[in-house]
């Protein structure tokens, strides 16, 4: 579906707080690559994906999306800890409303939400809520998953879901970068280690 | 009405309280800048 | 404008534009009060309580002169991202305060033998007072964030929003005098100013710009000292 | 344009599960109209005079009740920096929002406020003009108080400092609101208050959504 994705990062530098967290980062990773990025805490692998998806400036350096003409953020999926859910809504409602925002079609089936549909978010395990956040990647087609510790909280069989979904979406030419310990199951995934500590 | 007997004392209270703002705005302001100058030059030694 | 982003480069032009500054206001003020207390004459209604006039007109003009000020400084933070432009702001917004209150105390003061009441909604005091409640949000603002560089980013935003909406206020208000018109119509400055009045009203007026300039240098050599101390408190707390 | 109906949906389908504020709004106006007659005493003339200028207080007040909401929660859980992430222009989800906001809270109780102006002796054929003016006024109201929202989002105790940013930005609504009124009572025209009240209105839905992009954006980075 996507041809010749290729993301680059050149000495890419990263700031919070007034704090350099890492510098002169380059990478590139092309479509159907699975990048896994390894690190103790406050390595700055959160920090990378908000770069990537264009929530945070960069201190110093570039991110460059070719073979694509949007803008990159608008091609990039970001899962993150926060699970922007709203309780009060159903799962339903919650996964339509983003799948509307973001012109795709609700699918609930592949993190199998489909028997919870019409519960309010409120009632939701953790692990419930993290499938919900998830679906996001299966119901609005982007190239880019940026994914942080996707794995926390899910049980074996959300893991496997998980680990289906994502060869999907390599296979069909995206590419994906999850900040995680746990093996996403990929045979040739590569793994960029972030110092932390500078 | 005698308009000297009738409002002494204003223009003293409006250049009292005028003076003592005004005084009191230094003195906070020039013993920040004492206190903030010394401190840092205890941190460079 | 980039030449003044290090600091060092204004601390050393301020330390030595300082005393000269300081001394500036000193002959200022000494000349305006003489002017004021002494030389002008009473006003032919008012007697003497016109001497209010010299401390009053000053305060309310280093009122407005001050947001003016900080509504120029944010606007430079924001375009030129300028580091020393929001310490320029923040440090403009308590002096400029301070000034406003005074503007707005020695109002009622001076209303008090002229309108028999402390306090008249008329329209320029009115307006003094919402700018007092403008310059209290600005500085509740750095108050209640912490992070420096976040409360930075929404104190501009504030004082460019406040300068936009005070002269639609100041219309607002000024409409909504002549709506409803207080009983008697009184010119704040007296029906002509005589020259040496005028005089040492400007004198007053320069005297109080010239104290403002002071105690703001001061206040940014404060800011900046202050700066470098969080700097390098973070830096011992990470010890990088 | 489908991403900002999807927000407009959402917010109205929270604002109908949880009341969104509305109750609490009306109850804080049902209360200033049923307390200023108690505290000021029965006299009708005294209060037709104050009639106008009351109801417009408690709206205005009101409204200030819930300004923190607006963009509170949305900031808090995520969904606002997912919507940095589409082609829609910021600015123009925080003002679907603000919109949001005024429909949910600002209308119904500009709508609901003027037959409780007759518990205040509003006089008949005052009532058309000031419907019309407390409409228009309370979309300013709410565009003002998202912006107040928008400042404070971030802040655990933002309540103190909404209503002290909020407030002079309400002065020039107030009174050219008001006055819309008080003029027919002077058998004066009412057309050029209205009008410079929609003159104001207008003002704030083209600058106030830019001011609150800039503040969120600060918030989010």
């Amino acid at each position: 579906m996507w041809q010749g994705l290729v993301l680059e990062a050149k000495s890419l530098a990263c700031e919070r707080g007034g704090r350099l967290i890492f510098n002169n980062l380059n990478f590139v990773v092309g479509g159907g690559e699975l990048v896994e990025l390894r690190g103790p805490n406050g390595a700055g692998k959160s920090s990378l994906l908000r770069l990537i998806a264009k929530l945070n400036e960069p201190a110093a350096g570039s991110l460059r999306l070719s073979g694509s003409a949007q803008d990159l953020a608008t091609q990039a999926h970001y899962i993150g800890h926060h699970e922007a859910i709203k309780p009060a809504l159903t799962v339903k409602e919650n996964l339509d409303f983003w799948a509307n925002f973001q012109a795709g079609a609700a699918n609930l089936a592949p993190f199998n939400l489909h028997q919870l549909a019409h519960d309010e978010a409120r009632l939701l395990s953790e692990g419930q809520r993290r499938r919900l956040s998830l679906s996001r990647l299966v119901s609005v087609m982007r190239p880019i998953w940026l994914l942080d510790e996707p794995t926390v909280g899910l049980d074996q069989s959300a893991v496997t879901n998980l680990r289906n979904v994502i060869k999907a979406h390599l296979v069909m030419g995206g590419l994906v970068i999850a900040a995680t310990h746990a093996d996403l199951g990929w045979p040739n995934a590569r793994v960029i280690k972030l110092a932390g500590g500078g | 009405m005698d308009w000297a007997a009738h409002n002494a004392g204003f223009v003293e209270a409006a250049y009292a309280i005028s003076a003592f703002c005004i005084i009191a705005l230094a003195f906070w302001i020039w013993r920040q800048d004492r206190l903030t100058a010394r401190l840092l030059k205890n941190l460079k030694n | 404008m980039q030449k003044f982003a290090n600091p060092t480069l204004f601390l050393n032009l301020a330390n030595a534009v300082l005393p000269y500054l300081i001394a500036i206001t000193a002959v200022l003020f000494t000349l305006g009060l003489y002017g004021a207390l002494v030389t002008s004459p009473a006003d032919y209604q008012q007697g003497e309580t016109v001497r209010i006039m010299y401390v009053h007109v000053p305060a309310s003009w280093i009122g407005m002169f001050a947001y003016g000020f900080m509504a120029f400084f944010s606007a430079v933070a924001l375009i030129f991202r300028h580091p020393l432009a929001d310490a320029a702001a923040k440090t403009a917004a308590p002096i400029g305060a301070v000034f406003c209150f005074l503007a707005l105390a020695t109002g009622s003061i001076w209303g008090k033998p002229m309108w028999g009441t402390w306090w008249v909604w008329d329209a320029r005091l009115t307006s003094m007072f919402i700018l007092m409640l403008l310059y209290l949000g600005y500085i509740a603002v750095w108050q209640a964030i912490e992070e420096p560089f976040l409360a930075a980013a929404i104190a501009r935003i504030v004082a460019l929003v406040g300068s936009i909406i005070l002269p639609i206020i100041k219309f607002s208000v000024d409409w909504w005098n002549t709506l409803h018109q207080p009983a008697s119509v009184f010119k704040m400055g007296g029906p002509a100013i005589e020259t040496r009045m005028l005089a040492a009203l400007l004198t007053m007026a320069l005297a109080y710009t010239a104290l403002f300039l002071t105690l703001h240098l001061i206040s940014m050599r404060t800011e900046i000292a202050k700066r470098k101390l969080r700097q390098s408190r973070l830096f011992e707390i990470r010890g990088n | 344009m489908g991403a900002l109906k999807a927000i407009l949906w959402r917010d109205l389908a929270l604002a109908r599960q949880q009341g969104g504020g509305l109750g609490a709004a009306f109850s804080f106006i049902l209360a200033v109209v049923v307390l200023v007659p108690l505290a000021i005493g029965p006299d009708l003339v005294l209060l037709q005079r104050l009639a106008a200028g009351m109801l417009w207080l408690s709206l205005l007040l009101a409204v200030l009740l819930t300004a923190e909401q607006i963009f509170q929660r949305d900031l808090e859980d995520g969904s606002l920096e997912l919507m940095t992430m589409t082609t829609v222009p910021f600015e123009l989800i925080a003002l679907v929002k603000a919109i949001a906001h005024w429909l949910t809270v600002s209308l119904p109780l500009a709508v609901i406020a003027p037959p409780l102006g007759l518990l205040l002796n509003l006089d008949i054929n005052q009532l058309p003009i000031f419907w019309l003016s407390i409409i228009v006024g309370s979309l300013a109201l709410s565009l003002l108080a998202s912006l107040g929202g928008a400042i404070t989002a971030g802040l655990r105790r933002g309540g103190l400092l909404v209503s002290i940013l909020v407030l002079p930005l309400y002065i020039p609504v107030l009174i050219f609101g008001v006055s819309a009124t008080t003029m027919l009572m002077g058998a004066q025209s009412a057309v050029p208050s209205l009008l410079v009240l929609l003159a104001i209105t207008l003002l704030c839905l083209v600058m106030v959504p830019l001011a609150c992009a800039a503040a969120l954006r600060a918030y989010m980075r």
